[in-house]
């Protein structure tokens, strides 16, 4: 059985107090069957509302008819399209202005891809980090993309299928390890940073309102990993259990970091299954051979370790200095 | 219309300078445009300004080539580069140096010289060897062309990272105090 | 200072801009239909949470499925903890 | 009350931006524009400027942010050059798209490779076709004034449109001469109300999608796409009138009355024409007075607007020559000539008869075009009204 009786308990306490709030999203959007994003979209902007606006990269958000077609649109909060390669900047700059004029309760936020955030975006992602930015950022992260016909991504894992990772007798899935992005937000001391599964509801919304409230104060990450049943060949059924077996295998690790706690495991890494019982499930590494599933069982114990360690020197002395007057430095 | 070519080198502020003699001459009433020959100014590289005066319209906004006037505030400068190239008959030359301006080498088709011992009082007022203001002093004992007092205005309405106004004022006034003027006799050909 | 948030009408060749809400429905994406079994539904709602393009609705005493939308994915049969969700196949026609 | 200074051109821009009142500038450095943005930084940080500066972490997030917080409703101005334009494309090739009337300097400078950080016009002539409007200034106190001018245009809500006030890189941006600056309440009521976002903005209290998918072979698609690049044709060809308006109640305000589309110099009696464009107009017409001192009687055509293209007021000005010499700061590599070249030829064809014209290139990566070398292409301009044909351009630096 999946699912407990304590999950069950957690499903009834979330619809009772967010069933009744408003789905922004039309009812037609044309994720495919069993999108996780689409599912990540809809929960997370019941829970942020209507004061709110909302950028969606290229990619299947916008591309399942968020922003819409030709004069309809999918969404009842401001959406827009801004480019692959620039959402954190325009994001910021409509923070600024509102800032400027007095509208500071507007939460200003991105639910974007993988490669807009990790590859060609990174630059406006580090920038607004950086500077303190005061937006909230969320990554679905579906290792690739997905929406222009699952092409390989810096946040693809070893091993994986893509179709510019294909399988062949010379070549057999992706040669390169993923980036870990949240990490490496981590390491912007952003105000901050985690990273969820919607196999993890409670934990997830739990984050998105820590999330939202850092997103006034300073930079706010969400990277949410999102399986995608078309890119990585899996039953669109079995999404779910494919978020909840890549958390039990360490695969996905979950955790949160302030700059002011440092880093947390919100679920304890201790007593994982053996990766091989997440990627036996995953049609996209079903050509792995024993020696490519060991380096991917070491590279999760590995990043494991770290984490560990970053969890383990977390909590820096409580008073945190504060930045001097006039510094955007959250 | 005059021309005039600043020589000097990366961090002494010969374009600064320029951009202070041209807001002078404006004070004046006159016309003026001001460029800094463009290149690698890092500091200890020779600079090169040009500005061009006139009590009408200027409207070509180009380099000059046959400066009438030539400021020299480097004394080593010239070794490195030819401060004379171009000049017509009967130009001006002022020049920091210790030298007096009978010590000179000079071309024969000059027509002033102005010699400033530039480096002693850049000692004397900023512990360093700035010459730029001094030489803007030289520059208006030498020609004529700008009064101390409007540069003096100038001066005020510059943004100075190192030094200080006072400092700057000073520098103008020695500089036209202790500049020596000698008529060469070559009449401008003009 | 304030922002002149002026509401005017754009002409419609300045922008692209959509203000009308899409009317597609994706019921017709369904090759299996999610059936609710009434006697085993606890109203638990992890249908519900899990239900990628949120078409489950309450009932008095059940959860049920707007098939005007429900594209037939098969996860809130998956996740049901009391095996009160069927997947049958949608008739031919 | 005005107040004169003695300034370059980069200053000069940067109370042009400052005087326009912006709420938002965003800033990365490049030469030749850096000392620009330095001096945005500084009039914001000593309070002479009442926006807010983002530094950012380049030319591509410079332009977004300017996005964002235009569509939020802030007036945004910023600036650039060359290889910062470059890596600005992306967002620049949407801003007309998106009709957002944001004011850029672009102080152009050659573009890489040969490596090189020297003036030319070559990065600003290769944005040309993206929908921006495109003003090039010849003097300090142009630039200053033209700012404002720009703003009035983007905000007119028949135009709608992104422009770039350009200016040369070296020659003006560090060139020092006398400017009057304006009061600013004269320009405040010049510009009046700002209203940036009335067509289009992200505000949730007027919930929109911005900018969904249109187009596609199918449906309302292809109809609507074209609807909307009817729209930035129409909002260019709008802005012809529009920019001799802003500049004309300039002219009435400060008493600068600025030649709005191009400048016709000595064209009276002239059998003869130049075209110019920004900075080098000067030496131009200084060689245009000593060939009329010859006898001969040339005239001089400057272009201020390039975008729109002033196509009726060109084939206008040019209708009674028998030979146009064209003069470029940038090549044009598919046609071997300048690109004004081109864009005159174009509007030479709007008149009955057939008008030689030749190109003429100097003044690439900050090279120099004198008096000198327009007294060359004076003389190779006669050559050709009395029938000598070209084939080729003339490249004024190159024996230089």
């Amino acid at each position: 059985c999946p699912t407990g009786a304590l999950e069950l308990r957690k499903a009834g306490s979330i619809f009772n107090t967010y069933g009744d709030k408003e789905d922004l999203f039309v009812p037609g959007l044309s994720g495919c069957q069993g999108c996780n994003s689409e599912l990540i979209m809809r929960h997370a902007m019941r829970k942020i509302g209507r004061n709110s606006v909302l950028a969606t990269p290229p990619g299947c958000i916008p591309g399942m008819g968020s922003v819409g077609y030709n004069g309809k649109t999918g969404t009842k909060v401001p959406v827009f399209h801004p480019l692959l390669t620039n959402t954190a900047s325009m994001l910021a700059g409509i923070r600024r202005q509102y800032d400027r004029v007095g509208r500071k309760d507007i939460v200003v936020m991105a639910l974007a891809g993988d490669g807009g955030t990790a590859d060609c975006g990174f630059h406006a992602v580090s920038g607004a980090a950086e500077r303190g930015d005061k937006i909230l950022y969320v990554c679905v992260d579906n290792e690739g993309y997905m929406n222009t016909g699952m092409q390989r991504s810096g946040t693809t894992p070893y091993g994986s299928w893509t179709s510019t990772t294909p399988v062949g007798e010379k070549q057999k899935g992706k040669t390169q390890d993923a980036k870990n992005l949240p990490m490496i937000m981590a390491a912007h001391k952003c105000r901050y940073v985690a990273t969820a599964s919607t196999g993890y509801m409670e934990d997830l919304y739990e984050k998105l309102d820590k999330a939202i409230a850092a997103s006034f104060e300073g930079f706010s990450y969400l990277h949410i990993y999102s399986p995608c049943p078309t890119g990585w060949r899996i039953p669109s059924s079995k999404v779910i259990e494919a978020c909840r077996l890549s958390v039990e295998t360490n695969f996905v690790t979950l955790w949160e970091y302030t700059n002011t706690e440092g880093m947390r495991f919100t679920r304890s890494p201790d007593n994982a299954l053996p990766v091989e019982t997440y990627v036996k499930m995953i049609g996209k590494y079903r050509h792995l051979t024993p020696d490519q599933l060991a380096h991917i069982q070491a590279k999760v114990d590995e990043q494991v370790a770290l984490l560990r360690i970053m969890a383990a020197n977390a909590p820096p002395p409580p008073a945190a200095r504060r930045p001097p007057a006039g510094s955007s430095t959250p | 219309m005059h021309e005039v070519r600043l020589h000097g080198r990366g961090g002494q502020g010969a374009v600064l300078a320029s951009a202070i003699l041209a807001a002078a001459l404006v004070e004046e009433g006159r016309h003026v445009m001001a460029i800094p020959a463009f290149g690698f100014e890092r500091r200890g590289a020779p600079v090169v300004a040009f500005l061009r005066l006139s009590d009408t319209e200027i409207r070509r906004v180009t380099n000059i080539y046959a400066p009438d006037i030539v400021v020299v505030i480097d004394p080593t400068v010239a070794r490195a580069v030819d401060v004379y190239a171009g000049m017509p008959m009967g130009g001006t030359l002022v020049m920091a140096t210790s030298k007096h301006a009978d010590e000179l080498v000079l071309p024969p088709h000059l027509g002033k010289v102005a010699v400033c011992n530039a480096i002693h009082i850049a000692m004397d007022i900023f512990k360093r060897q700035i010459t730029n203001t001094i030489m803007l002093g030289a520059f208006a004992k030498a020609t004529g062309l700008v009064s101390v007092a409007s540069l003096e205005h100038a001066l005020a309405e510059t943004d100075f990272r190192d030094a200080g106004l006072r400092q700057n004022i000073e520098a103008v006034r020695r500089g036209y105090e202790e500049t020596t003027v000698v008529t060469l006799g070559k009449e401008q050909a003009a | 200072m304030s922002s002149p948030t002026t509401i005017r009408n754009a002409p419609d060749n300045l922008c692209p801009i959509a203000t009308e809400y899409t009317t597609m429905l994706t019921g017709d994406w369904r090759a299996m239909r999610p059936v609710v079994d009434r006697d085993r539904c606890v109203k638990c709602a992890t249908c519900w949470l899990y239900c990628p393009v949120q078409c489950i609705h309450e009932r008095p005493t059940w959860f049920d499925v707007n098939y005007d939308t429900c594209k037939g994915c098969g996860i809130c049969a998956e996740e049901c903890p009391h095996r009160a969700i069927a997947m049958v196949e949608e008739t031919e026609g | 009350m005005s107040k004169t200074i003695v300034c370059d051109g980069n200053e000069a821009a940067a109370w042009g931006a400052c005087l326009s009142r912006p709420d938002m500038v965003a800033v990365y450095p490049i030469t030749p524009q850096s000392s620009l943005v330095e001096y945005l930084a500084k009039f914001i940080a000593e309070g002479k400027m009442d926006a807010d500066l983002m530094d950012v972490e380049g030319e591509h997030s410079v332009l977004s942010v300017l996005h964002g917080a235009c569509l939020a409703g802030a007036r945004t101005y910023s600036a650039t050059s060359a290889q910062g334009l470059a890596y600005m494309f992306e967002p620049y090739f949407r801003t007309p798209g998106l009709r957002l009337p944001m004011v850029v300097s672009l102080v152009t400078r050659d573009a890489v490779s040969p490596t090189c950080v020297w003036g030319g016009q070559q990065d600003a002539m290769t944005v040309k076709e993206v929908g921006w409007i495109h003003m090039y200034c010849e003097t300090q106190q142009e630039i200053c004034d033209t700012i404002p001018i720009a703003y009035k245009v983007a905000e007119h809500p028949d135009v709608m449109l992104p422009v770039n006030v350009n200016h040369d890189g070296n020659y003006l941006s560090y060139g020092v001469a006398r400017v009057e600056l304006p009061d600013q309440a004269v320009v405040d009521a010049f510009l009046g109300e700002k209203d940036v976002n009335w067509h289009a903005c992200l505000d949730p209290e007027r919930p929109m999608a911005v900018d969904p998918l249109t187009g596609g072979a199918g449906g309302v698609g292809p109809a609507t796409f074209v609807r909307y690049r009817k729209g930035i044709c129409a909002g260019m060809q709008s802005a012809l009138s529009i920019i001799e308006e802003a500049h004309a109640d300039w002219g009435r305000r400060t008493g600068r009355y600025w030649s709005p589309l191009i400048e016709e110099y000595r064209m009276e009696d002239a059998e003869t024409a130049l075209v110019t464009i920004g900075s080098m107009t000067g030496a131009a017409k200084d060689a245009v007075d000593e060939a009329r001192l010859d006898g001969h009687r040339i005239g001089l055509v400057k272009i201020k607007t390039f975008r729109p293209f002033p196509i009726q007021r060109i084939a206008k000005a040019l209708s009674k020559v028998k030979a146009v010499g064209v003069v470029d700061r940038a090549v044009n590599f598919g046609w071997n000539s300048g690109p004004v070249f081109q864009e005159v030829l174009g509007a030479l064809y709007h008149l009955p008869q057939r008008i030689p014209a030749m190109s003429f290139i100097g003044g690439l990566a900050g090279a120099d075009i004198t008096v000198e070398h327009f007294a060359s292409a004076i003389d190779r301009t006669l050559r050709l009204a009395a029938g000598e044909m070209a084939t080729a351009p003339v490249w004024l630096n190159e024996n230089d």
